[in-house]
């Protein structure tokens, strides 16, 4: 990795600028450290970001987490790592590499170091000891050893310990036990480390005000409650990383939030089930009946659920489907983040297919599309993918607070009896399929009705527009041309594009989803250090609307960044617009790690000079 | 005049289109029982949903019950997609149409799981032991050394879908025979009346590719080999029972269904409990040796409690009926949940 | 449909050149009249093809027998039907309306014409009548009243009564039974025609010498054929309309082709699996072991398959996929053509993959590809799809013999114990994914290698050069993009695209597969009635060679023409040519038929106006 | 220094990379066991292939016999990835390892079909009753009323392994306890032995999410409730035969494997016939009804033939080492098939 040395501000000290990265064994229960060691700091009022960087494992493997320290917000992973806490014997050697030069390594002391380096400072933690004497049980020995890395930390970098009890406080949902038990533990550390340690590195905190009206928030946790919110009433699932929590914690959540206030009972239902096929099928069929209806999953379960949703496109129905994205080809990075099922899903099924697509960028968008999903699929009666990613849906987000829904659910062109009645009487002829409107979304019953016409056979072979068996060439196409004007009318209904330009740009970005806080700070580095300007669009819809043509024909060169091999959403965009497809340029990378902004930045850098 | 039901509906408001399977087609007998079946019942059509996976027998629900909803789905998916969909309004009775392809090939996954969560759903496997409208495969329910056109000897056991069943803790299975259609009809109006899934393996024979007389599934040896478990009588009302003819106390067993219905079953040969599952387990190995087509009411289990009652949804109006202030929650809510977070 | 005077020949005569449609219920037989009738054209000189438009049904469904004779050759399908035979009540409307004006009705005389046309001639045939005499079996009776419109046609229109008993020579295999009483019949109705039936139509046969050195095979029997040349050794399938007979067909030659020589065994084993995604995973497993392994199957099938070919693309493991596509989306018009599974192909699983596309024109390059397919995928260690469709695989073919493999078998890198023990010798580390020749393909070991260091660990996440388990970013970026070299360098290695050019060409055509036929027609048409030369060049293979680059760049504009309704091939190429694909424009229908040359060039003439 | 076998290669030779399951998990120990398998039984690394799905127990693989070729698949889809490849080389020994999730879940179908073919494998299902890899959510196995973290109390009735391999009749059938290795390495030893599916339903408990003594799956619960079916030992040579200690004629049944090796089952409670398969589904039955973990060979049946002889294939080399001229038919052959043409 890319040494770079830090540049110091005033006196030497480096105030609330600085990456930490925590190696762990996985399994330890150092997730709670760490999130700790965030938490706190968040709320001494300091923009911070944490990511888990974890093996497909439950215990005994290597683990990172990084926390990204930015007053000036910039939250991206960052490649250099100022401080770096080793706890795991297995990587020590590495760990101690990563330090950059000036930075700092904590250790504990029980490992033996392979490597001294003299152009960082090293700080040992003596974790058995103090584990010891924590008069913690035995089985929580291994676990609690984690706090002294928060003690010691704290007392060398400056967390405040009031900030930290709050975080254990949240943590442990107030039970008193726990939180004593850690949070005595941190501060014999931090202790300890006043009394035997001698600051000799510049990293600081300092509080600031610049996470008031902020929360933190994983995307997963955001997208259940932003589809409870939505008024979800049928989930499919089947447990896969990184999409398991999302359900699992709407689970959490629906005794909470989806009481029926009249009945008092709850008004989720969320099954799991045998596989992939049979949650987007249950899935399917709840849409079907007129359910707000979801299935969440990631790689292999997108692939095998391409029949079903082939059979949703034709027939018409709508569903929500999370694409929570991992490292694939194949079972590929199970626990790391890409963005690579965007062309895959975009041709999802045998035959001529299309996807509604929408791309949070956070567990603030996670939770609006989580409730806007099910507005567009019971619109356009289409299902709708939510393209999040491992990055969005288990990390903690800083965010703006949750927004309850600005609009009224849109449940789409349902007939009742009652509506049925009307048209009747009206003499307009009802057609599960015909396009009364001219906007190529047909009219839908749904089970229960029970007006004597309101009845007609779904299927997944030719109908005409009467839902009835057909194999007229004719019909067959003027269904599908309708189906695909569905399309057409989306890309203006769907969220418009982000755009942030600056005077003078040279060239323009598209990016999309987790990528935006590297793009935001390359744009930054490019325009600071380089004197470079750059328009920005942040796309957060496909199909691509109008505004994103404009952008294209707006600027001569425009770098596409993308988290994959093969730059799979400039491919959609060559698509888009073919007379100005040579203008775009990938820049794409899927290591399985989230990008950073120095890459993004060198990267076109280095393109602009070919 | 026509004749017309409780609810005045004529047997034509239960008609589906005109079939297009082959004439003699076991699966044409089944589509008739159960048009007579929620005729008699005097079901509404619209109170039936009707699904399917892919095959000739998928395509029934297309030729019965045209003022239902149906939705013919994926080979092998109906009962996910029934699954799903039946949640959209518990008052609603399914019914699934499958094959032998259909659920014991790509479909067994599904098949066993829709068992295991005792979905209530009147499940027909249409069972022909070969695969129709692909042209004449094999099935996993063919015979051992059944003899097909192009597909030479199949070697391998058949599935028996009735012990499939029963592995899976089935709450309803029964075997029966197209060729003997007053038997289905029975079994199909018990079935509607069951909480819980109910598995009907009917032996449907394909008289385009498996109707010799040697195998199994062909109305020759149905009708030549036919063994009842019982005889059979349905009352949707307990107070109806009369025992009719020649069934007198002893000789009888009632069922009394979660709604109060009964099924009565007279004993023919030996008197048959058909909530022992493992009597269950142990008629179809009796059966297998004695190479008889045993049918009736194999196995049933009223108390197990089915799928959509874990859910205990509000039961004051159907669950796709459910207004927006009832699934949406309050504003005042998202204060509470920011504040959850950190 | 559009109506359009056939120009006659002289003295009013039209000789050779017409179509005959056969409008009967599916599930009577009448195919084999229908095969009678088009072998005995065959057989007299003239070229002839025939082409099924039949329902997703068993028995009483109208089905559609369309038989094309060219004396020129053109041999696609017609919009245009000269002779329609009309034996089905259902239908009997249409069909008599689809007489183009100077055309031919024959009916069955027990059919009530609810229409009258006085610009056709109309010959009534007592196919009841007939059949009751024929003394044939009351179970046979509706079979073999199909004869009775080969007896009349063949009389009014002159087909060789020879050569009908040689068609029918053929079909029964000799057996005298059948040809005897089926001739008989035919006899007897040429007879009665003779007798009864006054020729005032136009129509008529002359031998000629066009079809010597040609067969007529249907490309599912010649991709099989081509696949046991090519060695085939495992097969596992599901059966899937149009893709069934294509192992069917296999299984039957399986113990002609393919005794082994020296123990006079069959070595081919085919499994019937219980779905597609057991089918192609079987056929994965034995392509890992190294047997030449393929699987066929249509539609839904690929979409089940995607997750496993993921994998396949991903642990590097050769199998062959035919994908015999058919109408789609889901489930579609499953007994109709469709060119619609091509981007879902090049996009097949979750994460950045790729797909290797063969794509033959006819059953001879099915056959062809058939055993090359084989070649390829050992040779790159990947899935090789071979895209054929329903028009391909079901429907007869007038092709050029099958030629014996040119080539031996490429069985590709593969090291057996004294290859191991040969490297070691010469200080070569031997690592399953190492890129030794710089080409992208390693070498690889199978089981049964005992060679103790043969063995390596097959999985489908993340992997180093010796393929052990990795997490590490770069080691993943390594392996997918040596991967993707592979994928580069198939370009050239794949079957070249044939290109054919004229002088002075206003356009370049692009197409591929079973549309040639009306693609040469079209061109036809163009230069001949509207004096506009073209150039074309067929694919046949994806990714695209350097010769479709140059094609492209050397034509102002060019129409790529493709059977789906989204143009998918086009995407392709778009992708492949950002800089040109504002020259690529769309000629595109997918309505379950194949394309005629008549629609092709109104289409590409209405687009020159625009 | 190292002990050797009759091969020569100490246990080392059959070790794989170094575990990263958790510690205490069953799967460890049954690691162990197939590495003591196959070291014991003399087979050299290279003759046994090793296959597995995805999960903790699919991981397994990696950990034992790195000198072995292995394919660690999809989740769900060992089965179908073992019956293609072993064609390769009939002489090899294909061992499965897939977990409760993995077969009993998405792998269902899978599962039912490889066990209806008789492909010749030692199936192994390291049973956790929960998912473990994905860290705890209920399986297809976990008990009814199985209380975990995340998920609340699983309402349905488990699937039973063993029964479900039994209604699809598999000629291998065993149960057993990873708490109880020397079986399982007996049993382990005879499914390898046997010429077809060889079912072991290995109780193989989630140290991280499913070990609380109250699962059926836990260690204390298997270690408390544990009952032997007999007591085994198995000679790989007949001839061999010793009966060891206690074991006296009579007492004792030999059950003599399609290769002529022999497992010896020694009575413990009751003689048990394990070739009768109504016997090992009753036995199920009564284990349930009685709370026990019954383990041992429920059910073996050596005649019927495996997929892999219905094909027949040339013996004298293996599939995949087969020469080309043996592969493709002669030059002279395509004239032929000309003519067959039209
Ligand atoms: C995924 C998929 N694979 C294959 C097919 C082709 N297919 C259609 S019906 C069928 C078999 C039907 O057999 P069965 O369920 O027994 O019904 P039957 O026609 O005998 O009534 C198959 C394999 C399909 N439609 N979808
Ligand atoms: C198609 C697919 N769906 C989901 C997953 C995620 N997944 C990985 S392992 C697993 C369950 C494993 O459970 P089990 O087979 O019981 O193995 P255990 O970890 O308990 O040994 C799941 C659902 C996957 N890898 N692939
Ligand atoms: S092919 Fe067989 S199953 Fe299909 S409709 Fe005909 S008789 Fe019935
Ligand atoms: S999570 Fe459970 S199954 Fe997985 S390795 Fe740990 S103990 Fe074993
Ligand atoms: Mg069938
Ligand atoms: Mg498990």
């Amino acid at each position: 990795m890319a040494k770079q040395t830090q540049p110091a501000s005033q006196n030497g000290a480096v105030v609330n600028d600085f990456s930490i990265t925590v190696s762990t064994i996985n399994g330890t229960g150092s997730q709670t450290s760490n999130l700790t060691i965030t938490r706190a700091i968040f709320k001494m009022g300091i923009p911070v970001q944490g990511k888990n960087i974890f093996p497909s494992n439950i215990q005994g493997m290597p683990t990172w987490y990084t926390i990204r320290i930015s007053k000036e917000g910039f939250l991206a992973r960052r490649e250099e790592h100022e401080i770096v806490i080793a706890m795991n014997p297995a990587t020590i050697k590495d760990d101690i590499e990563d330090v950059m030069p000036g930075g700092v390594l904590f250790y504990a002391d029980h490992l033996k170091l392979p490597i001294q380096r003299d152009d960082i400072t090293m700080y040992p933690m003596p974790v058995k000891k103090l584990a010891r004497q924590s008069g913690a049980p035995t089985k929580l020995r291994d676990y609690v050893a984690n706090m002294v890395y928060v003690g010691v930390l704290a007392e060398i970098i400056g967390i405040d310990m009031d900030k930290i009890h709050a975080a254990l406080d949240f943590h442990f949902k107030g039970k008193e036990g726990p939180i004593n038990l850690n949070y005595g533990l941190i501060e014999t550390a931090a202790q300890w480390a006043k009394e035997n340690l001698e600051k000799k590195d510049p990293y600081r905190l300092e509080p600031m005000d610049a996470t008031k009206g902020y929360i933190m928030a994983d995307g997963n946790t955001a997208a259940a409650l932003g589809a409870l919110y939505g008024g979800v009433q049928f989930v499919g699932w089947y447990p896969i990383t990184p999409a398991s929590s999302l359900v699992e914690t709407m689970n959490q959540y629906i005794p909470k939030l989806r009481k029926d206030p009249k009945t008092g009972k709850n008004t989720v239902v969320s099954v799991q089930a045998e596989d992939e096929l049979a949650a987007v099928g249950m899935t399917i069929g709840a849409g079907w009946a007129g359910l707000r209806s979801m299935t969440s999953t990631s790689g292999a379960g997108i692939s095998l659920m391409g029949e079903f949703l082939g059979l949703a496109y034709y027939a018409e129905v709508p569903i929500v489907v999370w694409d929570v994205q991992r490292g694939a080809p194949s079972t590929g990075l199970p626990t790391r983040v890409m963005q690579g099922d965007i062309t895959q899903v975009a041709f999802i099924s045998q035959g001529d297919t299309d996807a509604i697509m929408l791309i949070p960028k956070d567990a603030q968008e996670a939770f609006e599309f989580g409730w806007r999903a099910f507005d567009y699929a019971e619109r356009l009666q289409t299902p709708v993918f939510v393209m999040s990613d491992l990055d969005i849906g288990q990390n903690q987000w800083m965010v703006k607070p949750f927004e309850y829904p600005t609009e009224p659910m849109d449940r789409g062109k349902i007939l009742w009896e009652e509506d049925l009645e009307q048209w009747e009487k009206e003499g307009k002829a009802w057609g599960r399929y015909l396009d009364v409107d001219g906007d190529g979304v047909p009219y839908r019953t749904v089970i229960g009705n029970k007006h004597p016409k309101a009845a007609y056979f779904t299927r997944g072979t030719g109908h005409d527009e009467f839902a009835r068996y057909s194999e007229d060439p004719e019909v067959w196409t003027r269904v599908l041309k309708r189906i695909k004007k569905k399309f057409e009318n989306a890309r203006e209904m769907l969220p418009k594009p982000e755009i942030g330009t600056m005077e003078g740009a040279s060239f323009g970005i598209i990016s999309f989803g987790s990528n935006d806080p590297a793009i935001q700070e390359a744009r930054h580095y490019l325009k600071e250090e380089k004197g470079i300007a750059t328009d920005y669009l942040r796309l957060r819809a496909y199909p691509f609307s109008q505004e994103v043509k404009d952008f294209i024909a707006s600027h001569d060169k425009l770098y596409v960044v993308e988290m994959n091999r093969d730059g799979q959403m400039r491919q959609l965009l060559q698509l888009d617009v073919p007379d100005m497809a040579d203008k775009l340029f990938s820049v794409a990378k899927g290591d399985g790690l989230p990008l950073t902004a120095r890459w993004i930045m060198n990267t076109i850098l280095e393109m602009e000079e070919e | 005049m026509a004749k017309t039901n409780a609810l005045g509906l004529s047997i034509a408001d239960y008609k589906g289109a005109p079939t297009t399977l082959c004439q003699g087609c076991g699966h044409n007998s089944i589509i008739s029982q159960i048009i007579s079946a929620v005729f008699e019942e005097n079901l509404p059509p619209e109170a039936v949903v009707k699904f399917s996976g892919i095959g000739c027998s998928s395509k029934a629900p297309t030729y019965m019950l045209g003022r239902s909803f149906g939705f013919n789905g994926l080979h092998g998916r109906m009962p996910s997609l029934a699954t799903g969909a039946l949640f959209g309004d518990l008052s609603l009775i399914g019914i699934g149409m499958s094959g032998d392809g259909d659920s014991a090939a790509i479909g067994m996954g599904q098949f066993k799981h829709i068992i295991r969560r005792n979905m209530p759903l009147v499940y027909i496997v249409a069972n022909n032991g070969v695969y129709g409208l692909t042209k004449g495969q094999f099935s996993p329910t063919s015979d051992r050394g059944l003899k097909l056109k192009k597909q030479g000897v199949n070697p391998f056991e058949p599935v028996d879908v009735c012990m499939e069943a029963l592995a899976s803790n089935a709450t309803f299975v029964a075997r029966t025979f197209a060729g003997d259609p007053k038997q289905v009809k029975t079994l199909i109006k018990a079935a509607m009346h069951h909480n819980g899934i109910a598995i009907l393996d009917i032996i449907s024979p394909c008289v385009s590719f498996n109707n010799q007389p040697s195998s199994t599934q062909s109305y020759e040896w149905g009708k030549q080999h036919e063994v009842l478990l019982h005889e059979m009588q349905f009352h949707p009302d307990a107070k109806e029972i009369q025992l009719h003819g020649e069934m007198k106390p002893g000789e009888v067993r009632e069922v009394t269904m979660h709604d109060g219905s009964v099924l009565v079953l007279k004993q023919v040969e030996r008197d048959y409990d058909p909530t022992d599952r493992f009597a269950a387990i142990r008629a179809l190995e009796e059966a297998k040796e004695k190479h008889i087509l045993l049918t009736g009411l194999l196995h049933i289990d009223t108390e197990r409690p089915s799928l959509t009652e874990l859910y205990e949804l509000p039961d004051d109006t159907p669950f796709n009926r459910m207004p927006q202030d009832r699934l949406r929650p309050a504003p005042e809510s998202i204060q509470t949940i920011n504040d959850l977070m950190f």
